[in-house]
């Protein structure tokens, strides 16, 4: 099958002058960007929000009597409901700021799994977390004396859940899973993981980190007990992210970080917790890049998502499509769900090698192991390249980074 | 025999032709090229230096006070800065090894590039040579 | 003794136009922003710091062959030789970049305190810290069945060590104490303190959120063995600090929260961890604020920070001075050494009402615990008035806040 | 009796002459001066209302299925506060008051200040008062 450069009705060249970094020019070309699944580009909005904050409105949040801590309360609170309409939580107390991902995997397991795993329990993963929804887990087993398991997958990346029942027996006690893996693009079935686990009364998390900025989340739909992402993949700052917990249960977890703001009352004879989620927020919060994160969710929902959505759809087709017809390109990662990422491999070149190459001529990729070396062993292979797409990429970029790979190869695979 | 600093100036003067980063890269690619493979008996788990991207194997033997290094990567783009490396520490004395500054790695305008991996960027295998040398200064001692 | 608004020879006007909060104008009027030990304000040179990140080089850092991931990198490297700067650690090794103050000392709790403390051991604080160093060590009391002991103060504020001798047996493991005490502004003798632990093995980490920002800190000479604070505090940006640790002390210490960048090797069947300091940074870090609290440790290397210190000094003798002369308000904590802090109460009136009203007209102070409600206790008061400086405020500010506080007075203490 | 509503009303109607937040506190804190002290027997921990700055303590009686509140705080301008409130509320029946929107708060343009604490902001005073309400409706049933 050959596709052509075909033109979307989305209109990618008013929405990229939005991003001030796509017009830099690295070595003096154009940048093209495809490491968005390592981090995505910011909308001036969301940097105009920092500005704004910190040269008009800076102060510490909560119990400040003044007119600027006042201000910068309000901004800061209004950015929960915002982050619950984004995921579609049933109330704002179920959002709690942490810094990203790997925080929010960790403050359940230090929470939520200090208190309900034992000796003997089982944790299960899947074949394609990422380090960050791996290792957490790994430490609290090797605390408790639990057992790691994982959800297998086939070649094509695919997860194998004929072995789920038996993997969901009487040991298990969590289930933390990748709506969509970093490494490969894979969507994951995790409403179906999720019910499953259910059935035996077993409290699943999603590593939502590369679905949100894709895929319109509903955790109401999905019905997941906790669900984390980081902002900085989804248009917003870095150092900032949320994690989704059931009110019932962050109600009966223990708190997580002793602090200012997460106490009721303090006194060296006792000490009692604030409400949820404040008994999980800990001293200062990172204040402006709440805000700033409350203006890329702004910026989310003041565009055509479904149209931007088909974008990238387009974008991985197409590219799929020209990458599958250079022969020593192998693609890693073929699953039939899949989002806008494609890792792959150049027969007889080193990725880290091609990579290189393509930043010489201003492609940004990624290359390794993408923090899931699992997958890399599965596989077989040292590492993969990684393009991932967001909206503001286009088909000529892809025509241009395809142009590219075939010159890395004459140079490379040799 | 040409002195380290010597060697160095000349790789400095080459570079110099260079402009652009995309040339830097090709030519260190040839270098990597033309660097002849490694012994397979030599490609030990002891011999390598594992990184997150490439895995680099290096191995050092000595004649008459004077050493001599053999390499290898996965990667040519590494087997290239290996071979500059080379170009600069092999065939000479312990001593002039342990103290060089290699500085032309700064000169030449390359230093991010060269030390974009954290585990095995230059500064691990240059503190392998090194520490090569230091184990053979130590056995003539 | 009467003091009259004195000019200082440091160049007050001149600094505070790098500051664009500064001009704002609550309710039409001149701020006048003495909630510095809440959070302080931030230099242009900061923000542009930001602005410059997310405009042109944003990417994810390290492992990154791309142009944009280099420039991120290096930019995010080179901070860490800043800070270690900033308070003269001796390797850059030592600097574990952390949410801020409270963070640090929960990440040092859950490591080294999970591993050191035992059953029937105490953990010293002082009577005038932060929630943040108390609430963190009751938690791994807790945990531990160990035991909180206390420093006590005197009635000026000031610790007394008369009984340090004593705290400090042979049941005690760890010493937690706060450098500058945000409710007193008292100035601790901590370098006595560590000398009398060290002489029995004990470690101190000295909480240093206050500190930095005022005096030059020395941690090498301290001898400390951890010392926390946050860049907020410091002209930095919110959600953004370091910890500082002795480097012997962190090769030992486990890893902290599990995930990227934290790890040398994953697997299913067992991981190991990277080196200090990467092993206590899991994730994505907040790439954009260490890179603009580097702008802000540059900021404190451009200008005369004796005379600066000397212009809070000034203000703090100033205003203290001023207030002494005001019959019904009583100052909170008079000790011999103290930062640019006042808390102070006006009989027959609410902390709070006080607060509002000086609101009213445009000056910015806090009302209530500081986050500090056992000293609140101790005083046998609900709260206080309190009054923080930095360099940038000015001696016309203080006599426009003596003026108000009169008003405040009529209209309140009746 | 006026309704709810038409207090609510007057209210703004007050506050309209007001521009600035200045003499909008002024304002309250004048109100809350007149709020006439609760008795001592009264301010028990069961009518407190506990916040982080000030405490409330509140109370209610019932005279023929019509509500009236006593209440006191530590600082003024909560008792100011907490005057305008019973200003509405009080000599309602407790249907009146469950069913009570309160919209005047937000016209009359200070919600940010009114809030700003958040364990006994106006949020919880209310909460407290509509509690009230309902018991003593379910008392009547
Ligand atoms: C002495 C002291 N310790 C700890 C903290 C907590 O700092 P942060 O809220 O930035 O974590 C503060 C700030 O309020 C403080 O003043
Ligand atoms: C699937 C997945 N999980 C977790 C993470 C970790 O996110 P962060 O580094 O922002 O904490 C990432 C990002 O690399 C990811 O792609």
């Amino acid at each position: 099958m050959e596709l052509t450069s075909v033109k979307s009705t989305f209109d990618v060249t008013a929405i990229r002058k939005d991003f001030p970094v796509l017009s830099e020019m690295p070595y003096g070309k154009p940048l093209v960007y495809f490491d968005n699944a390592a981090t995505s580009q910011k909308p001036q909005v969301v940097i105009d929000a920092l500005v704004n904050y910190y040269s008009h409105y800076n102060a510490n949040v909560h119990r400040g009597v003044h007119f600027l801590s006042q201000k910068a309360s309000d901004a800061f609170d209004v950015v929960r409901e915002k982050v619950r309409g984004f995921i579609n939580a049933s109330t704002e107390r179920e959002i709690i700021f942490v810094r990203g991902t790997t925080e929010g995997v960790n403050l359940v397991a230090a929470t939520y799994g200090r208190k309900n795993i034992q000796k003997g329990d089982t944790i299960l993963v899947s074949a394609m977390e990422h380090h960050s929804n791996i290792v957490p887990w790994q430490m609290l087993c090797e605390e408790k004396g639990a057992r790691l398991n994982v959800i297998p997958m086939n070649e094509n990346g695919e997860l194998v859940l004929d072995s789920l029942e038996d993997l969901l027996n009487d040991n298990c006690k969590f289930v933390a899973v990748s709506h969509t893996a970093n490494s490969l693009g894979t969507i994951n079935p995790i409403k179906e993981i999720i019910a499953k686990a259910h059935s035996k009364n077993i409290p699943v998390l999603v590593d939502g980190a590369q679905a949100v900025a894709h895929d319109e989340v509903d955790v109401q739909d999905l019905d997941c007990d906790f669900f984390v992402f980081s902002a900085h993949k989804m248009l917003g700052p870095t150092g900032i992210g949320a994690l989704y917990g059931k009110l019932s249960l962050l109600e009966e977890m223990p708190p997580y970080h002793g602090g200012g703001e997460m106490i009721k009352s303090v006194s060296f004879k006792g000490t009692t917790w604030n409400e949820v989620p404040y008994k999980f927020e800990a001293g200062t919060p990172n204040i402006a890049d709440v805000i700033a994160m409350g203006a890329a969710i702004d910026y989310w929902n003041s565009f055509d998502r479904a149209a931007a959505h088909q974008q990238e759809i387009d974008l991985l087709n197409y590219c799929t499509s020209k990458l599958a017809d250079i022969p020593s390109v192998r693609i890693i990662g073929t699953a039939k769900h899949k989002a806008a990422v494609i890792s792959f491999i150049v027969d007889k070149a080193n990725a880290m090698d091609v990579g290189m190459f393509l930043d010489t001529k201003g492609i940004a990729v990624r290359t390794g192991q993408h923090c899931a070396e699992p997958v890399m062993d599965w596989f077989g292979i040292p590492g993969t390249i990684r393009a991932s797409f967001m909206f503001y990429n286009t088909m000529e970029e892809v025509d241009y980074f395809i142009e590219q790979i075939k010159k890395a190869i004459q140079l490379l695979a040799v | 025999m040409r002195t380290i600093a010597e060697i160095e100036n000349e790789i400095i003067d080459d570079f110099a032709l260079f402009d652009t980063w995309e040339e830097k890269y090709q030519y260190i690619i040839e270098i990597g090229q033309k660097l002849k493979p490694l012994a397979a008996e030599f490609k030990t788990d002891d011999n390598k230096i594992k990184g997150c991207q490439s895995s680099v194997w290096l191995t050092a033997s000595e004649n008459n006070g004077i050493l001599e290094f053999s390499a290898d990567s996965d990667s040519v783009f590494v087997k290239g800065e290996i071979a500059l490396l080379m170009e600069v520490l092999s065939n000479q004395s312990p001593e002039a090894i342990v103290n060089a500054e290699l500085g032309f790695i700064d000169q030449i305008g390359l230093r991010s590039h060269m030390a974009q991996t954290r585990a095995n960027g230059l500064a691990a295998m240059i503190k392998q040579m090194k520490l090569y040398a230091v184990g053979f200064q130590h056995k003539n001692v």
